[in-house]
C-alpha cells in the first residue's frame, strides 16, 4: 500500500516528535455559557492524543473551532506553523485537518464507493471546464480515485458493500465509512469525534485495529472518546478535561493514576469499563 | 439514460403519433385569434361572439361554396408570443387558409411575420397601429380605422370642444403609444399644449401615481388609449383623485355602457370614440346588418356594452367569407387575391380596401367612420358636435 | 443492452422528421425539446445541488432577451449618450447570451448564497419578477410589451451540406435536438466529475461535504453559473425559433413548468427531466382530443404535483427504476450514476409523512 | 405639495391592505415554515367571493366582506388539514412544491369559474369624494382603511390575549417544547393557516371593489407579502405591519416620482437588497412572534 505521507512511524511516542497542532488560550462562548475557557494543549506530528472528560466538558466545542465549525472566542489554533483561526472548515481540510462527527454522518442517500469518492475530492485533478468538455485527463483522473477510493475501502474493510446505499450498512460499517470518508480527504491530523461510542466490543476491537493501521499511514491522531478501554488502548498521551478546563496532561498510565482525574471524572467509569 | 425511461418514453410518443390528426371534414375552417383571457379578455371576447353570431348567420344562409363555415378559435392570452403560438396552430395544425385577428395591435404586429411565412391572410377586425399596413406585409387586410385616421377625423371637434392643453394617459403598447403619437400630433398642429404623457402596463389596476401628476400638469382634457378595463378603473380613480378635465377615449374599445354599468356616475361626461354607435344605428351607413347583428346580440344575451366591440368580429366573419365566395375556393392565395376586390355592407360602413404600405407589397386597408359620444347623465348621448 | 436501446433511442429521434410528416407534432417536440434543455439546467440547480430555484425563468428570459437583442440591434441612450450595437450574426448573438446568462448566474449565485433555504428561494423569484418589469418597462432596449419581433434566424454553415437558414420546423427540430444532447452530455460529465459530486455532498450533507474540503459557494456558483448559461443557451434557441420575445418570457408560470418537469421526471437523475419535459410537453396535445379546457389542464397539473410529492416523492425515473429492480431486472449491480434515494433534502420525516 | 400629500395618503390607504396580507403570511411562515404560495389564491378567492356575494347575490357590502372572510378562514383551514397536516416535519421544499401545485390548481379553477374576463365589484360608498385641502380620498378607501386597521388590531388582540395566541407563539418559539408543554400542534398549525389565510381573503375582499378582479391577481400578492414579511422579520406582527407601510410608500414614491412601470419592481428590489444587508429583517427578534 503506497502512501504520498513521508513522516515516518513513532515507534512509541518516546521520542518527542515535533508539534503539529497548537491549541493556546482557546475560549468558545455562546451567549452567556463557556463552553470551554483558555484551553492549552499540543498534539505532535504521528502521534495519538485523546481528549477525555465528562459529558459538556467542551471536548466537541473545541473539536468544531479547531475545525472552523465554530468561531473561537479567544485564543490561537495553529497547525504546522498556519494558524486557522478564521479559516472556512473547507480551508482548513485543505490543510489536513479532516474530522469525523460525533452523530454518525456520511452520504446517506449514496452508495458506499460515491460516498468515499466525495471524501477524495481534494485529491481530483478536475477543471470544471475540462469535465464539460469531457477531456481525458478527467477520465484518467476519475479512474485513479476510483482506484483509490477502492484502496481506502479495503483499509476500512468495506470493499464488499461497496455498491450497497449508505443508509443500508449496519451501524457499525457507519463509523467505518465515515472514517473512509475523512481518510480519503487525505488528512495528515484526522479528528475522531467518539468513534466507537455505542459499538460493540468486537466492532471496537476492530476499530482499534483500525486506528493502529491508520498511524503506520503517518497521520497524527485527536481523539474524543468515552470508551477508556478504547482511549488507554490506542492513545499515547490523553488530555483530561473538565468543565472547559484541562485537568490532566499525560500518557495514559499517568493519566490513570491521576488524583485529580479519578476524583473528577475517571475513577468510577473506568472501574466500570473495566468490569 | 436509462432502458426503462427510454421505453417509457418511447411509448409516450407512439401514443401521441397514433392520436394522429384529424379526419378531414366537409366544412371551411376560418381561424380566429383573439384575447379571450389577460388584460383584454373583455374585448377579445366580445370580437369573438361577433363573429359566433356572422358564423350561424351565413351557415343558416347556406354557407359559402356549399359547405359550412367552421370557426377555429385561439385564445392568444393576451399575448403577444401566445399569439404566434395560436396562429402557428391554425396554420400548421388546423390548415386554415385564412385568419381573423388579433386584436391589440402589439398582437396582430407579432403575427405577421408568420402570416408572411406561411402565405395566409389575416383580416384584422380592431388593430389601429400605423405600422400594420405601412410595414410591407401583402397578407394583412385591416377594415378598423388606423389612430391616424381616427386622429383626423377628430380634428374638427378640437375647436368645439375649445381644447388648449392635453394631457395622455395610454398603454405602454402599440396600441396606446401609436394612438397618443397620432392624436398629440394632430393636436400640436392645431395649437394645442400637451402637457404630460403617462404611460401604463396594459395589465396595470392603480394608476393614482399616473393621475396624481396630470392633476398636477393642469391640462383641460385627458386623451386616454386602453382597454375597457382600464378605462373603468381609470374613471372612478380619476373621480377619486378629484382630477376634473374632460376625459376622452381613443381607439374605440371603450364600451360606453359597460363603462356606465362598471364605473357608474364617474363616467357621465367623458368622451368616447366608437365606430359603431348602437344607441342610434340609424346614423350608420349600413343600418340593416346593424339591426341585425343588435337584435342576435340581445337574444343571445350578450352584455350589452359588448356591441360596440363584436361587431368588428361580425364584420371580420362576413368580409372573409364574401372573399372566399369571390376566390371560388378557400386557399390562402385565392383567398388573398379576393380579398383585394371584397366589398361588403358591413357595419363598419361599406368594407373595401385601399392599397398602403411600400409598392409591391401592400397591405389593405378599409375607411370606417369614426364617431364621438358622450356619455351624460348614465346614457350614452350624441356629443353633440 | 442499456447502451443499444440509447443508440435506437437517438436515431430515432433523428430519423424522426424524415418519416413524420406532421409539421405540427413537429413545433410541440421543438418546443418541449426548449424546455427539456430548460429543465435539465434546472435539475442542475434543483436536482443535483438540493437549492430550489424558482427565478430560473430568468436565466432563461436573459437568453432570449440578450440573443435577440444582439442579432437585432438596438440604440439606448444613457444620460442622452446613444449607446448602439449594429446587428450582430445570430450565432455570435447566441454565444452572448450564453455568456451572459451565465455572468447573470454567477453574480446571482455569488450574492445569494449568502442566504439559503426559503430566503435563496424568495430571492430568486424576485431576482427573476425584476427581470420582468425590466423588459417590460426600458421600452427603448426590449419594446416593452410590444415585444421583440422580427427576430433573425439562424444560418449555420456545415461542413458537407453548405449553408443552413434554421428556419421552419426541419432545422429547428435538428437544432434543438443537438441543442439538447450537448447539454445533456455536459450535465451528465459534470455529474459523474469531481464537480459534480461536490454539488451532490453539499445537498446530501453540507456540513461532512466542507469537512472534506468541499468549498459550499465555489461549487454552489459553479452549478448556477452552468444551469444559468445553459438555462440562457434554451432560450436563445427559443427566441431564434419563434422568433418574437416578450416580458411575459420571464413569468413565474415557466419556471413552474420547469419545476414540475423536473419534478415529476425525477429531481437530480440524468434522465428524469427528460421524461418529465415529454410528458408535459406532449400531454396537452393529448388533452386536446378530448376537447379539455386548458384550465382543467392546468388544475390537473397542480393536482398531479402535489400527488407526486406525496406518492412519487423521488419521481418517475427513481420509482421505474426501483420497480424494474424490484421484479428482478437487474440484481446487485450499483447505479450507474450517483442519483439520490431520496430527493434534495428529504428527509426520512418525508418519507414517513407520506400515506 | 399636494402632489406629495396626495401620494403619501394614496399609500396610507394601500398600507393598510399590505399589512393584512403580510400579516397573514408572516403568522404562517414563522409558526409553520411553510412558503405558502397560495396566500395570493386566498386573496383572489377572497376579492371572488366578494363578487359573488354584492354583485351575484346582492348581499350587504359589510355582511359580504365579512362572509368573505369567514370563506376564507374555512378554505385555509381545508387547505391545511387536506395538504399540509400530513406534511408536518417534512422539509421546506417538500411543503413549498405542494403549495406550488395547490397554487396552480386553485387559480386555473377560478378562472374556469369566474373566467378570464375581468370583474368589477361597486362599491355602496357615494363616488364623489372626501376633499381635504388640495388632497382627496374616495370613502370606499377610507373604509377599506378603516376595515384593515381594525383587522390588523384585533389580529394582534388575539395573538397577544388568547390561549390559542399563547399556544402559537408557543410553538413558534420552540415546537418541541410546546408540543411537551401540552400545546396541540396540529390544531395551532390549522388555526395559524385559517388566521393567515382569512386575513389574505379579507385583504382581496377590500381591494376588490377599489380595484377589479381577475384569475391571476393573487400572484403580485403573493410576491408581495413575501416582500413585506422579509421586510418586517419573520413572525413579527408590528414588523409586517410597518413593513406593509413601507412597502406602500415605496411603490407609491417610486411610482409617482421614478416611474409608474417600476412601481412594482420596488418590492422585490427591496427583498434582494434587505436579504444582503441584513437578512433577519429589519425589525426581526427572532425570539419571538408577536
Amino acid at each position: 500500500m503506497s502512501t504520498p505521507d513521508t513522516l515516518p512511524a513513532p515507534d512509541a511516542a518516546a521520542t518527542p516528535a515535533p508539534v503539529a497542532l497548537a491549541v493556546a488560550g482557546l475560549s468558545i462562548r455562546f451567549g452567556g455559557l463557556m463552553a470551554v475557557e483558555d484551553m492549552t494543549f499540543e498534539v505532535r506530528e504521528g502521534e495519538v492524543l485523546s481528549l477525555i472528560g465528562p459529558n459538556g466538558a467542551g471536548k466537541t466545542s473545541a473539536f468544531n473551532a479547531i475545525t472552523g465549525y465554530i468561531p473561537a472566542s479567544s485564543g490561537s489554533i495553529t497547525y504546522r506553523g498556519v494558524p486557522l483561526t478564521g479559516l472556512k472548515p473547507d480551508q482548513i481540510a485543505g490543510h489536513g485537518v479532516v474530522r469525523t462527527f460525533q452523530k454518525t454522518s456520511v452520504f446517506n442517500g449514496l452508495p458506499v464507493l460515491d460516498n468515499v469518492l466525495i471524501g477524495l475530492h481534494r485529491r481530483a485533478r478536475q477543471h470544471p471546464l475540462a469535465i464539460m468538455l469531457g477531456l481525458p485527463g478527467v477520465r484518467r483522473d476519475e479512474a485513479r480515485l476510483r482506484d483509490l477510493a477502492w484502496e481506502i475501502l479495503d483499509l476500512v474493510s468495506l470493499r464488499g458493500r461497496a455498491g450497497e446505499v449508505a443508509a443500508s450498512l449496519s451501524y457499525g460499517e457507519l463509523r467505518l465509512l465515515e472514517v473512509a470518508i475523512a481518510l480519503a480527504a487525505e488528512p495528515t491530523l484526522l479528528l475522531l469525534d467518539e468513534p466507537v461510542s455505542g459499538m460493540n466490543p468486537a466492532e471496537t476491537g476492530a476499530f482499534m485495529a483500525l486506528i493502529a493501521r491508520i498511524r503506520t499511514r503517518g497521520t497524527t491522531i485527536l481523539l474524543v472518546e468515552h470508551d477508556m478501554k478504547m482511549v488507554m488502548g490506542v492513545s499515547d498521551r490523553v488530555v483530561c478535561l473538565n468543565q472547559g478546563r484541562i485537568i490532566a496532561d499525560g500518557p495514559p498510565a499517568a493519566i490513570q493514576r491521576d488524583p485529580q482525574v479519578i476524583r473528577a471524572y475517571l475513577g468510577e467509569r473506568y472501574v466500570r469499563a473495566r468490569g | 439514460m436509462h432502458t426503462r425511461t427510454a421505453k417509457l418514453a418511447l411509448a409516450l410518443l407512439g401514443a401521441t403519433l397514433l392520436a394522429g390528426p384529424a379526419l378531414a371534414q366537409e366544412t371551411i375552417k376560418i381561424g380566429v385569434t383573439q384575447p379571450l383571457t389577460g388584460a383584454f379578455a373583455a374585448s377579445g371576447n366580445y370580437v369573438a361572439q361577433g363573429a359566433r353570431i356572422a358564423e350561424t348567420e351565413i351557415n343558416a344562409a347556406g354557407g359559402v361554396l356549399g359547405k359550412k363555415i367552421q370557426l377555429v378559435v385561439e385564445d392568444n392570452k393576451s399575448n403577444p408570443t401566445e399569439a404566434v403560438a395560436t396562429v402557428e396552430k391554425l396554420i400548421v395544425r388546423d390548415k386554415v387558409p385564412v385568419i381573423m385577428g388579433a386584436w391589440s395591435s402589439t398582437l396582430t404586429l407579432a403575427v405577421m411575420p408568420k402570416l408572411q411565412e406561411y402565405k395566409v391572410p389575416m383580416v384584422v377586425e380592431t388593430s389601429s397601429s400605423g405600422k400594420i399596413t405601412t410595414s410591407g406585409n401583402p397578407y394583412i387586410f385591416r377594415i378598423s380605422p388606423t389612430s391616424e385616421m381616427e386622429a383626423v377625423a377628430f380634428k374638427p371637434l378640437v375647436p368645439k370642444l375649445a381644447i388648449k392643453k392635453a394631457d395622455f394617459l395610454n398603454t405602454n403598447n402599440d396600441f396606446g403609444i401609436g394612438s397618443a403619437a397620432e392624436y398629440s400630433k394632430m393636436l400640436k398642429a392645431q395649437g394645442v399644449a400637451v402637457g404630460v404623457m403617462e404611460t401604463m402596463d396594459p395589465k396595470a389596476t392603480d394608476f393614482s401615481a399616473q393621475l396624481t401628476r396630470i392633476k398636477a400638469s393642469g391640462g383641460d382634457t385627458l386623451f386616454v388609449t386602453t382597454a375597457v378595463e382600464q378605462v373603468t378603473l381609470i374613471l372612478k380613480q380619476a373621480k377619486e383623485l378629484q382630477l376634473n378635465t374632460r376625459i376622452i377615449t381613443t381607439g374605440g374599445s371603450n364600451s360606453p355602457d359597460q363603462l356606465i354599468a362598471q364605473a357608474g356616475d364617474a363616467a357621465n361626461g367623458s368622451f368616447h370614440t366608437v365606430f359603431f354607435p348602437p344607441w342610434f344605428p340609424e346614423v350608420v351607413t349600413n343600418p340593416e346588418p346593424a339591426k341585425r347583428y343588435m337584435d342576435e346580440w340581445k337574444k343571445r344575451g350578450h352584455e350589452p356594452g359588448g356591441l360596440t366591440e363584436g361587431f368588428r368580429g361580425y364584420d371580420g366573419i362576413y368580409t372573409i367569407v364574401e372573399a372566399i365566395k369571390i376566390a371560388g375556393k378557400a386557399e390562402p392565395a385565392a383567398i388573398k387575391d379576393a380579398l383585394w376586390k371584397t366589398k361588403v355592407k358591413g357595419i363598419y360602413g361599406n368594407i373595401a380596401f385601399i392599397k398602403q404600405g411600400p409598392a409591391g407589397s401592400e397591405s389593405g386597408q378599409n375607411i370606417p367612420s369614426v364617431y364621438l359620444v358622450k356619455i351624460d347623465g348614465g346614457k350614452v348621448v350624441k356629443s353633440g358636435l | 443492452m442499456s447502451r443499444a436501446v440509447t443508440l435506437a433511442w437517438v436515431v430515432f429521434l433523428f430519423t424522426l422528421p424524415l418519416w413524420m410528416d406532421n409539421l405540427y407534432f413537429l413545433h410541440v417536440l421543438i418546443m418541449a425539446g426548449i424546455f427539456i434543455v430548460a429543465a435539465m439546467s434546472l435539475n442542475l440547480l434543483l436536482g443535483y445541488t438540493g437549492q430550489l430555484s424558482l427565478g430560473h425563468v430568468a436565466f432563461f428570459g436573459i437568453g432570449a432577451y440578450v440573443s435577440s437583442l444582439c442579432s437585432l440591434g438596438f440604440e439606448i441612450h444613457v444620460f442622452d449618450v446613444p449607446v448602439g450595437l449594429a446587428p450582430k450574426p445570430v450565432w455570435l448573438s447566441m454565444i452572448v447570451a450564453v455568456v451572459f446568462a451565465g455572468l447573470c448566474g454567477w453574480m446571482i449565485g455569488k450574492i445569494s448564497f449568502k442566504v439559503r433555504g426559503a430566503y435563496f428561494v424568495i430571492v430568486s423569484v424576485s431576482f427573476a419578477e425584476v427581470t420582468r418589469l425590466v423588459a417590460l418597462n426600458w421600452l427603448e432596449l426590449t419594446q416593452g410589451p410590444m415585444a421583440l419581433n422580427n427576430i433573425p434566424f439562424l444560418k449555420l454553415w456545415l461542413p458537407g451540406i453548405g449553408d443552413i437558414d434554421v428556419l421552419g420546423k426541419m432545422p429547428n427540430y435538428y437544432l434543438v435536438l443537438v441543442v439538447a444532447v450537448v447539454t445533456y452530455v455536459i450535465i451528465r460529465r459534470l455529474v459523474h466529475s469531481r464537480a459534480g459530486r461536490a454539488m451532490i455532498a453539499l445537498r446530501e450533507n453540507e456540513p461532512l461535504a466542507t469537512s472534506v474540503g468541499i468549498d459550499v459557494t465555489r461549487f454552489l456558483v459553479l452549478a448556477t453559473v452552468v444551469s444559468a448559461a445553459l438555462a440562457g443557451l434554451a432560450g436563445a434557441v427559443y427566441a431564434q425559433y419563434v422568433r418574437i420575445v416578450d416580458p411575459d418570457v420571464f413569468l413565474f408560470i415557466y419556471t413552474v413548468t420547469m419545476v414540475i418537469m423536473v419534478v415529476t421526471g425525477g429531481k437530480g437523475t440524468l434522465a428524469g427531466p427528460i421524461v418529465g419535459g415529454l410528458i408535459f410537453g406532449i400531454l396537452p396535445e393529448l388533452l386536446r382530443g378530448f376537447e379539455v379546457q386548458p384550465e382543467i389542464q392546468w388544475v390537473v397539473y397542480g393536482v398531479l404535483m402535489i400527488l407526486i410529492v406525496y406518492f412519487l416523492p423521488e419521481g418517475i425515473v427513481p420509482a421505474v427504476r426501483d420497480g424494474w429492480r424490484r421484479v428482478g431486472g437487474r440484481s446487485g449491480a450499483p447505479p450507474a450514476q450517483p442519483a439520490p434515494a431520496t430527493p434534495a433534502g428529504a428527509t426520512p420525516a418525508t418519507a414517513e409523512a407520506s400515506p | 405639495m399636494d402632489q406629495l400629500l396626495q401620494h403619501a395618503l394614496n399609500a396610507m390607504i394601500l398600507g393598510g391592505t399590505y399589512a393584512l396580507l403580510g400579516i397573514g403570511l408572516t403568522l404562517i411562515f414563522g409558526i409553520m415554515r411553510v412558503v405558502n404560495f397560495t396566500h395570493g389564491e386566498l386573496y383572489a378567492f377572497g376579492a371572488y367571493m366578494m363578487y359573488m356575494w354584492v354583485m351575484l347575490i346582492g348581499a350587504n357590502f359589510v355582511v359580504s366582506i365579512a362572509l368573505a372572510v369567514a370563506l376564507g378562514v374555512l378554505l385555509g383551514a381545508g387547505i391545511e388539514i387536506l395538504l399540509l397536516r400530513r406534511l408536518r416535519g417534512a422539509d421546506i421544499d417538500t411543503t413549498m412544491l405542494v403549495m406550488i401545485g395547490a397554487w396552480i390548481a386553485m387559480q386555473n379553477t377560478e378562472q374556469l369559474v369566474w373566467s378570464g374576463v375581468a370583474k368589477s365589484i361597486d362599491s355602496p360608498f357615494p363616488s364623489a369624494p372626501l376633499v381635504m385641502g388640495g388632497v382627496s380620498v374616495s370613502w370606499t378607501r377610507l373604509f377599506v382603511f378603516a376595515v384593515a386597521v381594525m383587522l390588523i388590531a384585533g389580529t394582534w388582540v388575539l395573538i397577544q390575549k388568547t390561549r390559542l395566541g399563547k399556544a402559537m407563539r408557543a410553538t413558534f418559539q420552540d415546537r418541541e417544547a410546546a408540543a411537551l408543554m401540552g400545546v396541540r400542534i396540529d390544531r395551532v398549525h390549522t388555526a395559524t393557516f385559517a388566521i393567515g389565510s382569512g386575513l389574505a381573503a379579507a385583504a382581496g375582499a377590500l381591494l376588490g371593489p377599489v380595484f377589479v378582479v381577475y384569475p391571476t391577481i393573487g400572484d403580485l400578492a403573493s410576491l408581495k407579502a413575501f416582500a413585506i414579511v422579509i421586510l418586517g422579520g419573520l413572525g413579527s406582527i408590528p414588523g409586517a405591519t410597518i413593513g406593509g407601510f413601507i412597502l406602500a410608500f415605496m411603490e407609491e414614491l417610486g411610482a409617482g416620482y421614478v416611474s409608474s412601470g417600476y412601481r412594482d419592481a420596488m418590492g422585490f428590489l427591496l427583498i434582494i437588497v434587505i436579504l444582503l444587508v441584513k437578512p433577519t429583517g429589519l425589525f426581526a427578534r427572532k425570539e419571538r412572534i408577536g
